[in-house]
Formats: C-alpha cells, sequence, structure tokens
C-alpha cells in the first residue's frame, strides 16, 4: 500500500465525475460541506465571496462570486460627456486608481486625435509607476498576512502611506487622484518634489529589505508558499493570464516591454520573470517588481524635462463631440494588463465603454480551476497570491 | 497588421476594415464565420489572448456588435474581430471550449445585454445581480436615471444641473 | 490530609490577583507586538474596558445547552488549573487547592477547557467553528504529547507527582532547576507551549484569514467575556505549571510575575515573527521535533 | 424561489416522512426586540463608557472607503490607541462601518450582518455615496439613502474620507455613545416593519442566505 501522503500525490481525479462531466458531490451524504468565505470574510481580497465545497480539509470545487460592488460604470459613462467620465473612472479600481484615468485618457485622446504634451507623458509615467508601488505594498502586507504574519502589513501600509503623500503633494488627494485628464495632467511637479520622493524611496528600499528578511526567508513562509498553487505556463493564454501572475510562470510578457506606452522605451528596465509559478514565485516576482519600479522612478525623475506644457488644448469640452470610431488602450498595471475599450458615435457621448480589468480573468475562471485539491488553509493564500481586487471585475 | 488583414480578408469574406493604430485593427465578420477565423487566429497567427469579448449595442440599427478582441503578444499586435447580430434574436455562438476564459465574459453579456451563448458553461447563473427583473441594463432602451428615480428613494435636497446650461449661468449671470 | 476553609477565600485572592496580573499583562504583550508593528497599540487598561463592554451588551442569543455551556468548561478549565496549583512556594496563603497529586490533575485541566469548548463550538452550527474545532483538537492533542512526555520525565527524575514536592527539590541554586538538570524536557515542553498559546506558527485554529475565527465565531457579548476572563487565566496558569516545573518556582509574587511574564514573552516573540502553520505541518511538526525529545528525556531519566 | 427553498416532503434515513419548510425551519423570522437600559442610571452610563472606550468593528469592507481602513490598523494612524478593533465576525462587533455606496447585493448581506450583530450596536455611514449616492446618484444598482435600510447614528462626507475624519468620526460616535444617544439597535426593532419594507422594495432576490455571505 502507497504510504498516505495528504496533498502530495495526484489528487486531480478527485473528486470522481459523473458521466455528464459535471462533479459527483452529494451534500447530504454529511461527507461534504459547504463553506462560503466572504463577502463579510477577513480573508477574502475584498468585496467578493467564494463558495467551496470542502472534504476534510480538502477543497473539491470552488466558485467565485461577484457584484458586490457593481455601480454600472459603463452604464452611466454612457450617460455622461466625455469630460464628465473623467471623475469617475478611477472609482472603479481603488488601490491603483491611476491606470483607468491614464487608460480612458489615451483612448479619448486617440480617438479625438489630440497630442499629449511631451513633459505630460513623463508625469503621466511617474503616477503610474507611483501607483503600481502603491499597490504592491498592499499586496506584499496582504500576502504575509494570508499566512498570518500581520507585522509585513504593518510594515509595509507605513510606507505606503509615505507613498501617499507625495501623492496628495503631487496631486492634492489620497486615493482618488484626478490627475491624468484627457490632454495631459493637471500641473506640474511642486518644487523640491524630486528631493522628498527621494527619501520616500529610500524608506521604502530599506522596508523592503527588512520584509525580505522576515518574510521571503522565513523558513516557515517558505514552507506555505513554495510549491503551493501551481499554475501550468501552458493554461496561461487559454485563461487569460497576464501581469505578474505570468510572468512568475516564465513568460516574460510585459506591456510596458512588448506594446510600450507613454516613455517606457526610453526608460531601461526588464521585465522580472521567475519559473516556478506557486505562491512563492509570485510574490517573490512582484517584490522584484517593486525595486523596477522604484528604479524607473529614478530615471524618469532625473531625465523629465524641466519645462513646457502639461496639458493639450482641448476644444471647449461642454461641447466636446468625438467623431465615430472605436480603440483599445492597454498598460501593464500591477495585475496585469488593465484596458479600455472604447466605442464612438460622434455624439457628446460614449457610446460603449469596456474596461478589462486583469482581476476579470484571474478571479474567475483561472481561480475557480486552482481552487480545487488545495487545503482550506491555502485558499486565502491562493488568492491573494493572484492579486485580485472585485471592483475591476463587476465595475 | 496590412497584410494579415488582406490575407484574411478573401477567405473568411471580411468587411470593413480600420487599422485604428500600426498594432490595432478592426475588422467585421460574418456570424458563420466567426469560428474558423478565431481558430485561424488563434493557431496559425499566434493570436492566442483573448483580451476583450464585449457587446456595442446599436439600438438604432437594431443590432448587437459583438467584439472579440485578440492580442498576439510575441509580436504585440492586436485584432478586434466584430460580429453584427440582430438585436431582437441575440444568439451567438459560444467559444468557452476554446478560450475557457470566455465563458465568464458570456455570462456578463447573457445578463448585462441579454445575448444568448447556448452551451457556455454556468452561463444562466446570477453573475453580478441578483433578482434582476428589467430589461438588461446595458441597453441602450434601458434608462437607469428613471430606474433609479423609481426605485430608490433620493435624498431631497440633491440637485442635478445640466452641465453646460449651469456654465453657461454661472458665466454669464446677466443671460445674454 | 484535612481541609482547611481558609483555603478558599486565600485561593479566591490567588485568582483575583492573576487576573487583573493577565489583564494588564496581555495587554502589555498586545503593546509589544504593536511596537514591532511600528505603532503605540492598545492603552494598557483596554482589556478592562472590553471585558466590561461584552459583560454589559444588552442581548445574547443561544444555540443550545452546550453552547451556553461551553465557555463554563473552559473558564472552568482555567480556573480549576490554576487552583490546584501552587502559585507561590512556601507561602501558606497561596498554595492554593494542591495536594500530594496535582500534577496528574493539572495535566488533566489543561486539556479540558479544549473538550468544552469544542462541545459548545461545535453547538453554535457555524461551518468555520467546526473546521476550527477539528483543527484544535488534532493539534492540541500534538502539542500535548510533548507536555505529557516532559512532566512525566519530570515526575520521574524527582519521583513524586506533586508540584509543591517538585518546586521544593529545585530551590537553592538556579542551578538546581529543572531547566539545568533536564533540559531535554525543558525544551520539548517549551515547544509544547509554543503549540498552545494560540499564536504563530501555532495560530491555525483560530486563523482569522481562513475561518474567523475558528471555534469563537458564534461566541458573543456574555460568552465571550467569560472566554476572554478564561483567555486571561489560562495562560498565567498555564505559566505557573511551567515555572514550578522547569523554571525553579516562585517565592514572592514579584519573582511571580516576572518570570510568567518572561516565559508568556517566548511565545510573543516567536508569534510575531513568524506566519502559521497549516494544520498537518504543525502536526507534523510536533511528531518529529518536540516528541523525540520528550522521549529522550525520559529515556535519559 | 430556489427549489431547494419550496415546501416539500422528505423522508428521513429511519423511514419516516416529514415536510420541510426551509424559510420557516432554517431562518429566525422573529423580530428583534428592545432591548431596555440598565435600570439604574448610573449603571448605564458606566456601561456607556465602556462601550464607547471599546468599538469593535465588523471587518467588512462593502465599497471603497475599505481600502482607507488598513491604513487606520497602522502606524501612521494606529486606531487601536481609542480602543477601536476589528473583529471578523459579527457576533463580536458592535460598529457596523458602511464603507461607502451598497449595491442591492451587498445590501442584503449588510443587512444580514447587521442583524447578527448584538444590541446594541452602531453604523458609521462612510463616504458621500451612502449620504445621497454621491457618484453613482443615478446608478440602477446602488441605494442612495442609506438611513432608509439600517439606523445610521454617523455620516462622514467625502469621497473618500480621509482617515483622519475617520478618527474624528470615531470621536465624535464616542460622544453620541456617552449621551445616550446611539440607540441605533432599539430604533432599528421599533420600527422594525419600516425598515424591512424599505428593503424588500429594492431587494426582490428576498431569500436570505444560509448564513452570512
Amino acid at each position: 500500500m502507497a504510504p498516505f501522503k495528504p496533498f502530495q500525490d495526484d489528487r486531480s481525479q478527485y473528486p470522481e465525475k459523473r458521466a455528464d462531466g459535471t462533479l459527483d458531490i452529494d451534500l447530504s451524504s454529511g461527507k461534504y460541506l459547504k463553506l462560503w468565505q466572504g463577502p463579510q470574510h477577513p480573508g477574502i481580497t475584498g468585496n467578493m465571496s467564494v463558495e467551496l465545497t470542502v472534504c476534510g480539509d480538502e477543497v473539491v470545487e470552488g466558485k467565485t462570486h461577484v457584484g458586490y460592488l457593481h455601480r454600472g460604470f459603463e452604464k452611466l459613462m454612457e450617460r455622461r460627456t466625455f469630460i464628465q467620465c473623467f471623475p469617475i473612472v478611477c472609482r472603479i479600481c481603488v488601490p491603483e486608481p491611476d491606470f483607468n484615468e491614464y487608460c480612458y485618457a489615451a483612448a479619448v485622446e486617440e480617438l479625438a486625435g489630440i497630442k499629449v504634451p511631451e513633459k505630460a507623458n513623463w508625469i503621466r509615467t511617474l503616477i503610474l509607476e507611483m501607483g503600481r508601488i502603491n499597490s504592491y505594498l498592499m499586496y506584499l502586507g496582504g500576502q504575509a498576512g494570508a499566512f498570518g504574519m500581520g507585522v509585513i502589513g504593518q510594515w509595509t501600509t507605513y510606507v505606503r502611506d509615505l507613498m501617499l503623500d507625495r501623492f496628495e503633494e503631487l496631486t492634492g488627494a489620497r486615493i482618488y487622484h484626478m490627475f491624468i485628464m484627457p490632454g495631459g495632467v493637471r500641473d506640474g511637479l511642486p518644487d523640491g518634489f524630486e528631493a522628498r520622493m527621494e527619501e520616500t524611496l529610500q524608506e521604502i528600499e530599506s522596508t523592503l529589505q527588512d520584509v525580505y528578511e522576515a518574510m521571503f526567508c522565513n523558513a516557515i513562509y517558505k514552507k506555505r508558499a513554495v510549491g503551493v498553487g501551481y499554475i501550468d505556463p501552458a493554461l496561461l493564454d487559454s485563461y487569460g493570464v497576464t501581469g505578474p501572475t505570468a510572468r512568475a510562470a516564465g513568460v516574460a510578457k510585459d506591456v510596458r516591454r512588448d506594446q510600450p506606452y507613454l516613455v517606457y522605451p526610453e526608460l531601461d528596465f526588464e521585465p522580472v520573470v521567475a519559473t516556478e509559478s506557486d505562491i512563492y514565485a509570485r510574490s517573490d516576482v512582484r517584490r522584484r517588481d517593486l525595486l523596477v519600479s522604484i528604479d524607473l522612478i529614478r530615471q524618469i525623475l532625473v531625465r523629465m524635462p524641466k519645462a513646457g506644457p502639461v496639458m493639450a488644448p482641448l476644444p471647449n469640452v461642454l461641447h466636446w463631440k468625438i467623431p465615430r470610431g472605436e480603440t483599445y488602450v492597454r498598460g501593464e498595471c500591477s495585475r496585469g494588463e488593465y484596458g479600455y475599450y472604447l466605442v464612438t458615435d460622434g455624439s457628446g457621448y460614449p457610446r460603449r465603454v469596456n474596461v478589462r480589468g486583469p482581476s476579470y480573468t484571474h478571479a474567475m475562471a483561472l481561480l475557480e480551476r486552482f481552487i480545487v485539491n488545495v487545503n482550506i488553509a491555502d485558499v486565502a493564500g491562493l488568492m491573494v497570491s493572484l492579486h485580485t481586487y472585485p471592483p475591476e471585475i463587476e465595475r | 497588421m496590412r497584410e494579415l488583414l488582406e490575407s484574411l480578408t478573401t477567405p473568411y469574406s471580411l468587411t470593413d476594415p480600420v487599422e485604428q493604430r500600426p498594432d490595432l485593427a478592426f475588422v467585421t465578420a460574418g456570424r458563420g464565420q466567426l469560428r474558423p477565423l478565431l481558430m485561424h487566429l488563434r493557431d496559425k497567427e499566434g493570436f492566442t489572448h483573448l483580451v476583450i469579448l464585449t457587446a456595442v449595442d446599436w439600438l438604432e440599427e437594431g443590432e448587437f456588435q459583438l467584439t472579440y478582441l485578440l492580442s498576439d503578444r510575441t509580436h504585440g499586435r492586436d485584432i478586434g474581430v466584430r460580429v453584427m447580430i440582430p438585436r431582437d434574436e441575440a444568439t451567438m455562438e459560444s467559444i468557452h471550449d476554446i478560450w475557457p476564459t470566455a465563458a465568464t465574459y458570456q455570462r456578463e453579456l447573457r445578463e448585462m445585454f441579454g445575448i444568448d451563448f447556448p452551451g457556455s458553461t454556468r452561463l444562466n447563473e446570477d453573475f453580478i445581480l441578483e433578482g434582476w427583473a428589467d430589461i438588461p441594463p446595458y441597453r441602450r432602451d434601458f434608462d437607469t436615471l428613471k430606474y433609479a428615480d423609481e426605485t430608490y428613494k433620493q435624498r431631497p435636497g440633491r440637485e442635478t444641473r445640466d452641465p453646460a446650461q449651469h456654465m453657461k449661468e454661472q458665466l454669464y449671470p446677466d443671460g445674454k | 490530609m484535612e481541609f482547611e476553609w481558609i483555603k478558599i477565600p486565600y485561593s479566591l485572592l490567588t485568582l483575583f490577583i492573576v487576573v487583573n496580573y493577565g489583564l494588564l499583562m496581555t495587554a502589555f504583550i498586545a503593546k509589544i507586538a504593536a511596537r514591532v508593528g511600528r505603532r503605540h497599540g492598545i492603552p494598557i487598561y483596554q482589556n478592562y474596558i472590553d471585558l466590561i463592554k461584552n459583560y454589559g451588551l444588552r442581548s445574547s442569543i443561544t444555540h443550545g445547552v452546550m453552547f451556553y455551556l461551553g465557555p463554563v468548561f473552559r473558564l472552568s478549565g482555567g480556573v480549576g488549573l490554576l487552583l490546584f496549583v501552587p502559585s507561590i512556594y512556601g507561602s501558606e496563603m497561596f498554595s492554593n487547592l494542591s495536594f500530594a497529586g496535582d500534577l496528574i490533575l493539572a495535566l488533566y485541566f489543561i486539556f479540558f477547557g479544549t473538550l468544552g469548548m469544542a462541545l459548545g463550538a461545535a453547538e453554535s452550527g457555524s461551518p468555520h467553528s467546526a473546521i476550527g474545532i477539528t483543527r484544535g483538537l488534532s493539534q492540541v492533542t500534538a502539542a500535548e504529547l510533548p507536555m505529557a512526555l516532559a512532566v512525566f520525565s519530570v515526575a520521574l527524575q524527582y519521583e513524586t507527582l506533586s508540584i509543591t514536592e517538585i518546586v521544593a527539590a529545585q530551590q537553592g541554586s538556579v542551578l538546581n532547576w529543572t531547566l539545568f538538570t533536564n533540559p531535554l524536557a525543558v525544551v520539548a515542553a517549551m515547544m509544547a507551549f509554543l503549540g498552545s498559546m494560540m499564536r504563530p506558527p501555532f495560530d491555525v485554529v483560530l486563523a482569522p484569514q481562513e475561518i474567523p475565527i475558528g471555534p469563537p465565531t458564534e461566541y458573543h457579548s456574555s460568552y465571550l467575556a467569560l472566554m476572554q476572563t478564561n483567555r486571561v487565566i489560562f495562560p498565567v496558569a498555564k505559566v505557573v505549571i511551567y515555572t514550578n516545573l522547569f523554571f525553579g518556582g516562585a517565592t514572592n509574587w514579584p519573582i511571580f510575575f516576572l518570570k510568567v511574564f518572561l516565559i508568556y514573552m517566548v511565545s510573543a516573540f516567536v508569534g510575531v515573527a513568524f506566519p502559521r502553520f497549516r494544520v498537518e505541518q504543525s502536526i507534523r511538526w510536533f511528531l518529529i521535533w518536540a516528541m523525540p525529545l520528550g522521549i529522550l528525556a525520559i529515556l535519559l531519566v | 424561489m430556489k427549489e431547494e427553498l419550496e415546501k416539500r416532503i422528505v423522508k428521513g434515513p429511519d423511514g419516516i416522512e416529514f415536510e420541510v419548510e426551509p424559510l420557516r425551519d432554517y431562518y429566525c423570522e422573529a423580530a428583534p426586540t428592545v432591548m431596555p437600559q440598565a435600570y439604574s442610571k448610573i449603571i448605564e452610563g458606566f456601561f456607556n463608557w465602556a462601550r464607547a472606550e471599546s468599538l469593535w468593528i465588523l471587518g467588512f469592507g462593502t465599497g471603497c472607503g475599505a481600502i482607507e481602513m488598513r491604513p487606520l490598523m497602522t502606524p501612521r494612524f494606529d486606531a487601536y490607541r481609542y480602543g477601536v478593533q476589528w473583529r471578523p465576525t459579527p457576533r463580536q462587533s458592535n460598529l457596523f462601518i458602511i464603507s461607502g455606496y451598497l449595491s442591492v447585493k451587498t445590501l442584503k448581506r449588510a443587512i444580514r450582518s447587521y442583524e447578527q450583530m448584538q444590541n446594541p450596536k452602531y453604523v458609521i455611514g462612510l463616504g458621500s455615496c451612502t449620504i445621497n449616492g454621491g457618484m453613482y446618484w443615478d446608478s440602477y444598482n446602488t441605494i442612495k439613502c442609506l438611513d432608509d435600510y439600517l439606523p445610521v447614528d454617523l455620516y462622514i462626507a467625502g469621497c473618500m474620507p480621509r482617515p483622519e475624519a475617520l478618527l474624528a468620526g470615531f470621536e465624535e460616535l464616542k460622544k453620541l455613545i456617552r449621551a445616550g444617544k446611539a440607540e441605533g439597535a432599539n430604533q432599528y426593532a421599533e420600527n422594525f416593519e419600516w425598515y424591512k419594507a424599505n428593503q424588500k422594495k429594492v431587494i426582490l432576490d428576498w431569500d436570505m442566505p444560509d448564513y452570512n455571505w
């Protein structure tokens, strides 16, 4: 008889399937237990829920339920003028709102034929990278927290607050910046911003070093994260996996490099890649990506043009009509490919806006597949490692 | 991109090619041509990544436009395939067997536009809305403001102004 | 042995001192843990307010008799443990209700609360509670093994089952402590101690990110207050056993406070620095590391 | 209504048939009762002081306001100093922060969570969208006027309110509690019919889930 090794042998044939392909799960047998995680559940990434069927300590079926945050943005934007859309788009994704602003602005500029000044492009890149740092810091705390290590979250949230201070200085707001407008950005950099930014970056770097030593070198963290939540690289395309999750599986795909936008062609960086494709690799890719972002911010602050306009002249925004057309604009946000599909019909309102958030594919099809045959204890860690934010799923 | 479009146009009888950017093009395909076209793009041309699957409601023409946006991540180019389907008979072939992730998009379209994709997994389960009784909300003939006013109590004292009118009154108070 | 009635008010006095000390000490340790996260942490008197508030909540619902009895069992486990162990060596007032065979009774009381809790929480009907209980029972069992082995080793070493006599044997010099005379048993017991303190890496029972928050999910208002009271008594009582068995006991209150605090800090320090084990990982850890040490300790004695 | 919720005859393992009516059997339909204050004013005042100094918040981020909860728990703002803690289960919490707009689907869960909390309990509406809909005033899926559905003690305006605003809000709430003015739970019990009618008007799919999801 083979030795009993829980969660190490091949469990993919379990539970058995019926003839029609559905899982043979009989809840009334008392062998299985329905377990809802969320929306009121501290281990869930935001306001969504996962419906688990567990057998012992093993998850045999998982379903994601979303829609708790649906506000109907795509409908609301159809009855707002192009400039009225700009303040509401950032509310789609809370931890990294700037990508909404950038993608929306870029799509509108493309269809309206507006040329953005050079300096505005640099500032946009700066904002996006700052937002990426925020989002990654949030993630690192969450990933450690999912495995019961609250201290990392305290440290990273502290330095995230410092970064929010820089945001506040630049844009006047902590969370919803509303800084990247169609046509450019609202303002230039304040005096002395570079020096204060450098201080913040150094603080973040030293915290990251602490995090590296306390979390990534920790034996128990390795025990929990290495080899858990493996995603087969062959499945990446069919499940629409992008961003750090794909890069952790050895696919060096980064929109910043493959289809460069803004000023990324002029910046010097390499996409971060790992090959193990487990929770540890995903968190490590994000940590190293964070260091890349810090480096990018330094490059941007040095090479940014010091003078020049930051806003292109816009037509009268109250009567702004954009000719019929459609486009798709994408960017590499901290979770993967973020994109806006904008259709205009010649009127003063967008015909249709569709937001492509990376969590849309990650939290639904991918999570539902990879949550099966996992220990309940690892569900939270696995979910966090995909770095999903529900608001961009349901919008 | 242009060569690709030219090579595809005849075998799949594509219409309306638009080259939006050097790396982004949109074409319209027939309803029956979609599956072979997607299979060809995915397997022969390297468009392995389904970026979005969404719909646009052209109420005036009585049509839904389905947009399948595919990406070739190796060469960094995208192609959007438009399929026009009539509004009153909104059914489309499901592609969840080509891309498993398409099932999610199709669930959303089913709920938000009322477009049916027979065979797609978990299609008729609630996705975002719960207990929705009105017409699908993303259709153009659904008026969200009217619905909100009828369903939810608005707090008294909140004012809504037309921006153009309001700015005119602010800037030219004399009414000139 | 004749029973003296004066022992009852004396041991209630012990209980009173320990509850207050426990409330302050857990708050203090929470503050220290908060400092690691660069925070100020809760006020030192916060535990008192929480306790009053929970007792003062107006409504409470019950899921059945066992649900009601669960916290009571838990509390009696903690109180019983404390009362049958001498807290101050050599003091007539604070030797409590200890008697010749109290070591066995103490071992029993350590387990008693968990069992009562399991029965009560199971009746609450929340699946998170059920999962928490299965985890809790399996982990406590695994953690109790090295503890029991270490205790037997100590009992064999001193050839007595009375805690008072064990403490007496350790008096004189620091080198007489079991810590130095039987280090293997102490290491095994300290590992078991980490496992039963509900702090990372062994807090898989509560695990707020996985099963909020395990067995007590459904407990509220005065039930929760009872459990909070137990949560300050039980660790202190357990640490009292540890000081008595391994660290030479305490001859007066200041030494008692100091030793309890230091031993408690061990688990707090480990707790802030590590994430948590999965339940089968923690059981394996106990079986692989702590168990052999315990067996070795018995063999060497 | 879902099939498994309909009234039906079930055969038990021992062969005896019995009738099951899930909506009655599984879910408690009893209305909350008004809980009297402690008989003595001094004791009630003392309890109110303790309640004010020990606010346990339900960890349920219903909207985007949840993003500012993390900074509140961490070094910069550290709400623990003021006796504020986060609890993962509604049974042990006293304060429910509605952190932003409530979609109809979340409203159902929020009501469920609120009803699981123990009396006395408090609700803070966070953000402009809980007050009058805010940015989403014309959305078809969010409620506009939170106090129609839950008894709100305090609103914090802004989009999004800063953590400092939240801390100030906690202090205001403490004043209310100490003054004995935060009787939302009793208010909810007194006007239970009215609240339920409002809730049922917007939540069309009114079968409550097994437990809190």
